[in-house]
């Protein structure tokens, strides 16, 4: 690992990659606080090897059992601990779905206040790499209807040890779909142990005028290229990543609209029903009078992923798509 | 390990305050006071008092939609239970959980899963958190013989066992799930041979008989405590009223013969069972009788709280959702 | 049950409540076709005691494993069978949603075709009653994010007659959410064994001019409520019941928006990302043009389903609120 | 029932037909032509074949993400296998499923759960099926030691024991989930042992013989043809290149000593083993030869034609999503 490089105000940052960050931010929580612990199956080949050797008697690598490992990490989380279970690959979420929202997500309030659920569900997006449809799914959305959860996509590096280390330190069920297409990604993240992002804040990354492009998840990469088009074009976006997609900073989406009277939203998950859906529903309820032209939703088509790189290439939004679609909203 | 003569008396109130409690309930129901479901205990009072009595303070339970008599059996007051029956902002969960999920944290209920099976991998979780917390407690996991065929009594077993966790597994099994007879729906009848599976004991115990299942939870409770592992328990048990109150099963052909309950309300009621078989050990009418007043006494009690308690207020619909209320960014329409 | 009474054409309507119209079209079916059967817990508790009197070996009463009961019933349909899986009550249905999202969505896709799954999911969303958290759920959101799934909520009694009998001679796997605030409303039912109605087609239930409001599932009883007094002020309102939420009659949709430019969607549903959300969304890209005043959603709020009626009864829209947010939209 | 001669040929031809057509697969992955995950069969021919093998025709099988060996075990041919693989369009799914996903519906193969236990219901529902349609079909479910802590395992087992389905559950155990062995995930390290829960027969076989394997499998078929219910098969197998040829499973602790694959690499090679044992029984050198010389080139020829062969056509993205495709309404903006 490099070394530590300060900047101006004195905080030290370190050149890591988006999955180092999040290795380090949960060895960080591990090290602080003994309630930690970490559950999930064949932990070391998804990356947590480390932290396998360095806890044993805190990491609990389980049968395959999600359903009820991921019960065990709530029954845990009621009594005292702050499990963060991973349940790997997102699309075995689904088979996670009961314990997490009718018991995790509903606990606190179903016993008045009696009982906190302090837990991570942790899971990759692990999709563009032909795995075909049982192993591709980006199923945040399913879990955006789900009252008491809250849920975070990070999509930088220095973002996912921040926002990991909140989720681990908040007294609800927070659930973290990390996109792997940004493991490999490099950045500098704070060396600080204490370095802590707000859940429900969402990123200005670029400020601009004309407008405003809300980019999610996986997404961001493909956003970020065509922003770097668009501006050497002289058009200023402004390009926003929520990272929190519950409860959703609606106020800085809300705000931009005002400034730019035009919004497009891109995202890799399935179109219907999906975040995409929901903000454009927002501001079409409460920001109407800013909008000048028609919402832009970018996102994966409504059928499955499919095996074929030829074919799966087609199902996320590319960098053209955003551009033209941006092109759109200013004609 | 037997009781001891406190315990005795202790296990006789207890299932007395059970019993008392879900009549009134019942009565309050069909009153029109009580709203939802209403899943009554009586007849199994046995068995849960029974593995109640075998824990101590600090041990923890998870129980299930028949959720009565789980926090009554570990000691809880009847006032916040009957309040939050009746949906009062007093009630144990001010009113947001009702009937199904009577869970009384400051007695060690931990939670009452209305999905059925959905409390077993609690209840190991909440083991697994006992041991590498390094404390000595126990959980105690209830449920049906209905939930005994659902996949996470498979995954959970098997994960409690692996891992020596402090967990014991009580099946009250009362033969049914609503109307699914336990022949109907086990291709193995015998739900304590399951155990094999998972490398566990296996114990099969009288649910009628408070004193028997006592003696076999408190084997399971200290094997559990000294790190051995979990042991599952089938305490075969009755239920003498419908699976639900408002519950009209409504076949012609009904699921369960009618002098088969009749049999067991007759011959097999936990409660006078242990009344004849405690004045046999010597303990007088009178001192029974006291028992008895008492608890009426808190059962009437219960109903005058509950009563004079105020519905929850408008206000509160979001409350205890979220740790810290979400601060409301931008126009939330209801 | 009443006698059948002809109409001009010569269609004879018995009239019959939603439970039972239910009930007559699968036993209509299981008559038709011998490859239906019918797999569920406690058969005869949710209504379905005739169906399993008469047909026992074509009705399975389930041990309680909705996950695999559910799996069974797709690898049956896969094979030959058409079966309708009840689920009971809609909670439930997250135990089955891995075999539901996983295996019945996306098999025939993944197998080049080589694999269909004619399988009808029901469930009923039993909410309103105290039933708490755990037993009262709307879950369709959650599944309408899912490619290759056929959602259903009928609202009325011909109208589940006629998309059920659709849905099991449907070759795909088909949802369908009763809502149990219908299960006793009674009204005209065609006694024809072959009434089908088209999966995919939304119904006017009022054609109006002023405004158009969309009410799914449940709320349609109360938004029947709010038309009869809006229209006794002289308020012309078009009612729509989409019927189908997947596919969704976005043309229906559109074309009343483009008629009346004022749009107020209700459900019982939380409201984030909800399926009023993506009708805000698609109206929003590509009706904007025609919209005068913002998009009004009504829905749960998102919050869990509390036990005390005092609370639960705040949550679902009423009819005042929809009448106010027409009248919003009219100012 | 043992073998017969012809079958035996049959058994020796399909196991090389396996294990040539993974070599070659992960020759071809490796030089970037196969995309996506692929986990090889390799050491584990013997327990599918024997399995396989006991089958007819018209049986079903629902198998695994190891899924090359099941169609190949029961007589797919290898042409649309390797082109599926290469994602090409004349692939046994057009491209849409590759290498986890192996299905030859023609030869009875309804489906390869990529999800863990998630074949297990839909395998019993197959027989399920087969039971109401009144046919005598029966249906080989295929899953691994790691399938069985599933939730599904357990609820299926009782579901298919209970409506004595026609059903066969063959466990091809290799000790292994991904890295995570038998021992340190199965509280009863008895596979076969797990049956007695479900009062179903449990069986343990060795998997490395193919004879063996298509006895204990002949008779559980044989059993459930008769609708005497499902059997659960044990079969001991092991797995010799790694989980998935992808996956470098990096830890410095390696989770399976070398010289245990080396072992069984070595010892333990199921097509060796049978080849000497054809030999002993009487078949030729010569007759072996031609047999492996018909396996090497109909997998050139699989991949001949998987070479051959087009990819698909950004346009057929969206087809055999459903029956009929929807009727686009209004604009869907991709
Ligand atoms: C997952 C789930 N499936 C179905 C139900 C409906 N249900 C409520 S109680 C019950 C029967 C449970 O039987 P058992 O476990 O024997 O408990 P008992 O009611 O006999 O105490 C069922 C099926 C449920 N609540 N949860
Ligand atoms: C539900 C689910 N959980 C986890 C995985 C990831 N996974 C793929 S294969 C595998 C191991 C399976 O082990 P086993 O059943 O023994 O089969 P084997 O790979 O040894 O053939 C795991 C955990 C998955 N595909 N599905
Ligand atoms: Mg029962
Ligand atoms: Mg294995």
């Amino acid at each position: 690992m490099a070394a530590a490089v300060n900047d101006k105000s004195g905080n030290a940052y370190v050149r890591m990659s988006y999955l180092d960050a999040l290795q380090q931010a949960q060895m960080e929580e591990l090290e602080r606080d003994e309630r930690v612990i970490i559950i999930g199956e064949d932990l070391a080949v998804y990356g947590d090897g480390k932290v396998v050797s360095r806890y044993p008697t805190r990491t609990w690598s389980t049968p395959i059992s999600e359903t009820s490992f991921t019960g065990m990490g709530i029954g845990a989380a009621m009594t005292g601990l702050r499990p963060i279970v991973c349940l790997s690959i997102a699309s075995f979420m689904y088979l996670a779905s009961d314990p997490i929202i009718n018991q995790a997500a509903k606990l606190r309030y179903m016993t008045g206040g009696q009982i906190g659920v302090p837990i991570v569900f942790r899971c990759c997006m692990f999709y563009g790499v032909s795995n075909a449809a049982q192993h591709s799914d980006r199923p945040y959305p399913v879990f955006l209807n789900v009252p008491g959860l809250k849920i975070l996509c990070p999509t930088t590096p220095s973002d996912i040890k921040g926002l990991l280390k909140s989720a681990v330190r908040d007294d609800d069920p927070v659930m973290l779909f990390e996109d792997t297409k940004f493991w490999t990604v490099k950045d500098e993240v704070p060396t600080d142990p204490e370095y802590l992002l707000p859940i429900g804040k969402a990123a200005i990354r670029q400020a601009g005028s004309d407008v405003t492009l809300i980019a999610i998840a996986g997404a961001m990469r493909v956003a970020l290229e065509a922003v770097k088009v668009l501006t050497a074009e002289g058009i200023s976006v402004e390009l926003i990543d929520p990272r929190t997609l519950k409860p959703l900073d609606t106020e800085t989406v809300l705000t931009s609209v005002a400034k730019t009277g035009r919004l497009v939203i891109v995202e890799n998950a399935h179109r219907v029903c999906s975040l995409a859906a929901e903000i454009a529903a927002i501001v079409s309820e409460q920001g109407f009078e800013y909008l000048k032209r028609p919402i832009q939703r970018l996102a994966a088509p409504d059928v499955h992923v499919p095996f074929s790189p030829v074919l799966e290439s087609l199902m996320y939004p590319r960098a053209e798509a955003i551009i033209a679609s941006v092109k759109t909203v200013l004609r | 390990m037997s009781m001891t003569e406190t315990l005795q008396r202790e296990a006789y109130r207890r299932m007395l305050r059970i019993r008392r409690f879900e009549e009134e309930g019942t009565r309050q129901f069909m009153q029109g006071k009580i709203p939802g479901a209403f899943h009554a205990s009586i007849g199994q009072e046995g068995a849960i008092v029974g593995a109640c009595l075998a824990l101590r303070d600090e041990d923890m339970i998870v129980g299930t939609h028949r959720s009565h008599g789980h926090p009554i059996g570990k000691g809880a007051s009847l006032e916040a239970l009957m309040a939050e029956l009746m949906a009062k902002s007093t009630g144990i969960s001010k009113g947001r959980g009702g009937s199904m999920h009577l869970a009384d944290r400051s007695v060690g209920i931990i939670g009452q899963s209305a999905i059925v099976g959905g409390g077993i991998p609690l209840a190991t979780g909440a083991a697994l958190s006992a041991k590498v917390r390094g404390s000595d407690q126990v959980c105690l996991c209830f449920f049906g013989d209905g939930a005994v065929n659902q996949g996470t009594f498979h995954e959970s077993l098997n994960m409690g066992s692996l891992w020596k966790l402090p967990v014991v597994y009580l099946c009250e099994n009362n033969g049914y799930a609503i109307t699914t007879s336990l022949v109907e729906s086990h291709a193995q009848p015998s739900i304590a041979k399951r155990a094999d599976a998972y490398a566990v004991p296996g114990v099969t115990v009288d649910g009628q008989d408070v004193s028997a299942v006592y003696d076999a939870a408190h084997t399971a409770v200290v094997r559990a405590r000294r790190g051995e592992g979990p042991t599952l328990i089938e305490a075969k048990t009755y239920r003498f009223d419908e699976h639900n109150v408002n519950l009209n099963a409504g076949m012609t052909d009904p699921y369960r013969p009618v002098e088969e309950v009749e049999y067991h309300k007759r011959h097999r009621d936990p409660i006078p069972l242990f009344r004849r078989a405690l004045l046999e050990l010597g303990l007088s009418e009178s001192e029974l009788t006291v028992i008895e007043r008492e608890v009426d006494e808190a059962v009437a009690e219960a109903v005058r709280f509950a009563d004079e308690s105020p519905f929850p207020e408008p206000s509160e619909l979001c409350e205890n959702l979220y740790s810290r209320p979400i601060p409301a960014r931008g126009k939330q329409a209801v």
